[in-house]
């Protein structure tokens, strides 16, 4: 874990909000998986419970005029991003208020005010089109950088090797965040990676690498801050960070595949508490602060789903709505049950010219 | 004779090849220990062992490359994509490798490969993981494509799928996995190829495959019950060879006919069947091949709209009455 | 009003657009030093330098999401894939990327991006090498997909998709990288989704596209002269959007119609023209729609088995020949 | 270059070997490129000219039992694996007697036989294959091993590292060999590579790997036993070739893109010369041996052109023979000119029923 000593220490202030930033994420994320069990939420649904501590560190670290690609698991990160719950919660819902428009869903979140570049449901789609991002950022000139979060499941999948490949090339201002929970699906990451220490496939591409505990959001605010600044300096970056799954891989799964052992490990390395001790030993955060925290960010939460319950469903006339940016002449808008042609009078003959 | 799911259905295929020939192995992501994202392959790790049921990291390229590998060395792997959606990772290995090995090399190496990968959408699973893409492999010569909609027929061609000795892709579909019918105690494979009249009608043809043709003989029990039209059904059940013979006598006697698709109408598998129809049946139809397809967009993740875009049970109702109008206007 | 190659139109095009459009850049492999494996962007890099054209690695997967991501913050870049059989690499980028992008997060996102390929047969490059798979991208809503026959519809076309905030396919084609034709000083971008009557005919129609469309006209001057026959050719232009109505109303008037693709005829792109004329123009129709493509196999090497399995000008007028017949036959 | 160090010195025979090998790829290549420009040949015919003495190396390394997978540069392989030049000459000339009846053609020489498994022009494509045909021989429990061979370029493409990590999980017997000739068409390693010493990317996979001059046989032979015998232990190894192409990317290209130095220095880096220069040194060659090697060569290689020219045509009737293994109803045989229904008889009335 090289990236564990840090410059600067945080402030107690900093550290609250690294501490209610995780708060909230683990309470949305419970609110999430009980609106999916009501079947108020459809299709998958994976959750952040585990990566806590990741989403807290690595989000406070960004600029606002940086840019986040993620993959399908990303709600904590949109909420860091400062997305309001109530907007996550609707997409969730699939409602006209979502941050998508309710056209994305859990894994297809998308915030253009807030950069965030979207959530993206096949593993290893995001990794080109971040690099493709920080490759607009060089274009431009621009100061800004590209966070690509993915799972450590992805680094096996050649998009991913070939991405770092272009962007170590061409010097570009991104770094790659693998989000190492040992897990992919039920697949463990020595099962599916034949380096399993993950930051050291940086160096098939002379690319500047990193491992932290992704548990401690210090931790990673700090191997962020300086990946980032790498990353600003034309060195391209990648940092994996450690942690765990406290649940299935998503909403629906039992897990069935980890052993009792596994289970409770997982649960016993619960990021929220071991900060949340944390804190109290060094006197930041109070039982009262706790209960306060944990309040505020319930009825937050509760007013997220009651939002996402009130907001409308999109409308049937707006299906056809987003096919193109550029209107087009003869493009299909046509519903399932409508003819191509219509129905054709009884002809006189059978052709107008036999 | 038993009534058991598709799922189980292929599921019995697969482990009745695993037992019958120890060249047949799976391979996939997910298949072994969390027992497949859809658990057609349940249990089969526990009692087969990690060599025959082959965990694979994500790398959709790499491992299904790996299978037609194999396969050239005489080994039979059954592939498992999760859904079609991620068969696009996959695609080159399969379209320019596995359709091409037989006849780029003058009929030297032998590829005989299976991939078992459901389509279909109505699961609120968005854009991306929804899509119903059977067509670009039933356009590729090289390739075999079946595509069953009950569990006897899932069983049979997947077992022919299975001894074959070219690539077959078998095409499932999410919706269909636990849908039930009636299967004998012993299957023989199916030849693949060949469409089957599902339920013989008078007034109309309506064409289909995969979970459509299962609708569509709800649609044909319904209409005949309700409104006594006699709806023939046709299941083309392999889309790669295409039977096309079956399609057009069964027009030539109704004399119009309608086609049921889950996929995108322009140029969806429905085009070639219409164009099929409207060649080999041309002095025989009395109205246009309507199509029912989905629509056309990127499919939204809003349980709303996603009704909307899918075809449904009434939309095929509603165009085979359509259609028989028309051609009582004509005739 | 000069006279240029169909190569030279497409230069020219990708010329002013980078001069106009700051935003405008060129990636792909050996496109840079190399100039281009056909050439088309020769003397670019001196031009622009690497910055605007950028040389990349052998990562079509890679390049092209990178493309992808460039365009959703704004940039305007044109990819050449050095041939539309590499494509497979990148299709999950194209199909489950560009495509959805703009509808999967609300119209959140543009991506004015260009890919510019060939197709083409009939350069004994092999299975692997030459491909018409454009119906893959044809098929896909969010996609356009243009095919120009002419240098100066490669120019026009070429200047609309760059123009163009959506996922644009430029087809090009090996056979006509060499051809010559009328271009205007000054091009207007044509409008994406228009198909053109490119010969004003009565006998019969002629549906194609890309090189078919460039030997459509041929074959119909031939026949006019020497048998006259007089054939009307619309040339596609846009596989999608799909301009079915400029298709089906020179049918209606002509009554019958012919279709020739490069692509494999099962499922190919004229599948879906035969079934729009043959709805559309129903009850104008005087014989099948007959349709025109390469044979079903992977393509070989030999020349004598090469030539064989490729539709040629002779078979188009042979088509044409044979379904006046059939209308003569019929009236 | 870690493998330039070897157990045992080779014979003398075994020197004439690999020269006499390098000889007859440079003649028959020669002769390629002639009758490419006399259009016997069509497509693309890529030549290993630069490349001998690794092609001799390799080879020789190989058991008739392994297997080898190549790229569409694949001449030179098929001819050391002995397979007669008169069937490789045949196939360049697109004719029944080639080693794939002119299906291939120069990109994609097969021969079941010899367990040559094919050349393949799409890059990378091979890599998969070659990993799956070492699974097969895991799965059998054989003793074979797979040579997987592909240019330095190819490093670059996921479907490589995809391969690599999966071989190294489960221990399949392969050697991946990268010829690193400094080129992929016009572009240098060091712009496609942002590691350009590719035998380090194995570390990605926790896999051996090394690199050896290509232009030295010896070496090269040494390297692959090296690398065959931990393959067959159970252990992927990746080797790194290194050489020059002495030519264009392929028969038509001028490779403008080098500069006159370049050109030169890629000339001056032959192979062949610096062999034969290094054996009459030691005394193993004489003038008249090599005279009379070159001789036999060119008449074994003027034999296979006279072969391949007299070679037939494939037949037209011959065009649907390998679409599939297994006949099956309906499959669609029809030559481009043919409707798909024949021409209907005039119809009494419009409609049967009507
Ligand atoms: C290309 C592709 N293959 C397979 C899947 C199915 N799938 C979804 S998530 C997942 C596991 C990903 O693991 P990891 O990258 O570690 O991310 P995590 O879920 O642990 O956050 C898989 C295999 C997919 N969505 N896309
Ligand atoms: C997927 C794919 N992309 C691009 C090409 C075009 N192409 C053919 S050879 C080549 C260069 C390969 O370089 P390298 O791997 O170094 O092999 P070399 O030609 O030097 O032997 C390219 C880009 C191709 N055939 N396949
Ligand atoms: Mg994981
Ligand atoms: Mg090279």
């Amino acid at each position: 874990m090289p990236r564990k000593a840090r410059a600067v220490a945080p402030t107690p202030d900093e550290q609250l909000a690294f501490y209610r930033q995780m708060v909230q994420v683990r309470r949305f994320e419970e609110r999430a998986a009980r609106a999916y069990t009501e079947a108020k939420i459809g299709g998958y649904c994976h959750l952040n419970l585990g990566e806590e501590g990741t989403v807290a560190g690595l989000m406070a670290a960004m600029q606002p005029d940086d840019y986040i690609f993620t993959n399908y698991r990303e709600h904590g990160y949109a909420l860091a991003r400062g997305i309001a719950p109530e907007r996550v919660m609707a997409e969730l819902y699939g409602r006209s208020d979502g941050v998508s428009r309710g056209w994305g869903g859990s894994m297809h979140m998308f915030d253009i005010e807030s950069r965030f570049m979207g959530g993206y449901g096949i593993v290893g789609g995001q990794v080109p089109l971040a690099t493709g991002a920080a490759l607009a950022i060089d274009y431009r000139g621009g100061s800004e950088a590209v966070i690509c979060q993915m799972g450590e499941g992805t680094t096996n999948i050649g998009a991913f090797h070939e991405s770092l490949n272009i962007a170590a090339l061409w010097n570009l201002p991104i770094v790659y965040v693998v989000i190492n929970n040992g897990l992919g699906m039920g697949t463990t990451v020595e099962k599916s990676s034949a380096e399993p220490e993950l930051y050291k496939r940086a160096a098939s591409y002379r690319m500047a690498s990193a491992r932290v505990d992704g548990n401690d959001p210090e931790a990673v605010h700090e191997a962020t801050k300086v990946a980032l600044a790498s990353a600003r300096a034309g060195k391209p970056y990648l940092l994996e960070a450690v942690s765990g799954r406290m649940k299935g891989h998503s909403v629906v799964d039992p897990a069935k595949y980890r052993s009792k052992e596994e289970t409770e490990a997982a649960r016993a390395g619960d990021p929220v508490a071991a900060y949340a001790t944390r804190l109290s030993e060094k006197g930041v955060l109070t039982e009262e602060l706790i209960a306060q925290i944990d309040a505020e960010v319930r009825a937050e939460v509760t007013a997220a789903a009651e939002f996402a319950d009130a907001s409308p469903h999109p409308e049937v006339k707006t299906l056809f709505d987003y096919t193109y940016a550029t209107p087009v002449a003869n493009d299909s808008r046509r519903l399932p049950g409508e003819a191509l042609y219509p129905a054709a009078p009884r002809p006189s003959s059978k052709g107008a010219s036999a | 004779m038993s009534v058991i799911t598709y799922r189980q259905a292929l599921h019995d295929a697969l482990r009745e090849e695993m037992l019958r020939d120890q060249d047949v192995f799976l391979i996939g992501e997910e298949i072994g220990l969390f027992e497949g994202s859809y658990k057609i392959t349940a249990g089969m790790l526990e009692e087969f062992g990690e060599k025959r049921v082959r965990d694979t990291p994500i790398a959709e390229e790499g491992f299904t490359g790996a299978a037609i590998g194999a396969a050239m060395l005489g080994l039979r792997p059954v592939v498992e994509l999760m859904t079609i959606n991620f068969s696009l990772i996959a695609i080159d290995q399969i379209i320019n490798h596995a359709a091409k090995i037989y006849g780029m090399f003058g009929g030297q190496a032998r590829v005989p490969l299976v991939i078992r990968t459901p389509g279909g959408g109505g699961q609120q699973l968005g854009a991306t993981h929804s899509q119903n893409i059977e067509l670009f492999y039933a356009f590729v010569p090289g390739m075999k494509v079946v595509a069953p909609s009950s569990p006897a027929d899932a069983k049979a061609l997947m077992l022919a799928a299975i001894r074959d000795d070219d690539p077959v892709l078998v095409l499932e579909n999410l919706a269909l996995y636990n849908t039930t019918g009636e299967v004998p105690d012993v299957v023989e494979p199916a030849e693949i190829g060949k469409a089957k009249v599902t339920r013989e009608g008078k007034d109309i043809t309506v064409v289909a495959y995969s979970r459509m043709a299962h609708v569509a003989l709800q649609v044909a029990e319904q209409l005949a019950r309700e409104e006594g039209i006699d709806v023939e059904v046709v299941d083309l059940r392999s889309l790669r060879p295409l039977d096309r013979d079956t399609v057009v006598e069964s027009v030539k006697k109704t004399n119009c006919a309608v086609v049921l698709e889950d996929d995108w109408l322009t140029y969806g598998i429905g085009a070639e069947i219409a164009a099929t129809i409207s060649d080999g049946a041309f002095d025989y139809l009395d109205a246009p091949v309507r199509r029912v397809a989905m629509a056309e967009v990127p499919l939204p993740y809003a349980k709303s709209l996603e009704t909307a875009a899918l075809p449904s049970a009434a939309d095929a109702a509603n165009a085979i009455r359509e259609t028989l109008d028309a051609v009582a206007r004509r005739r």
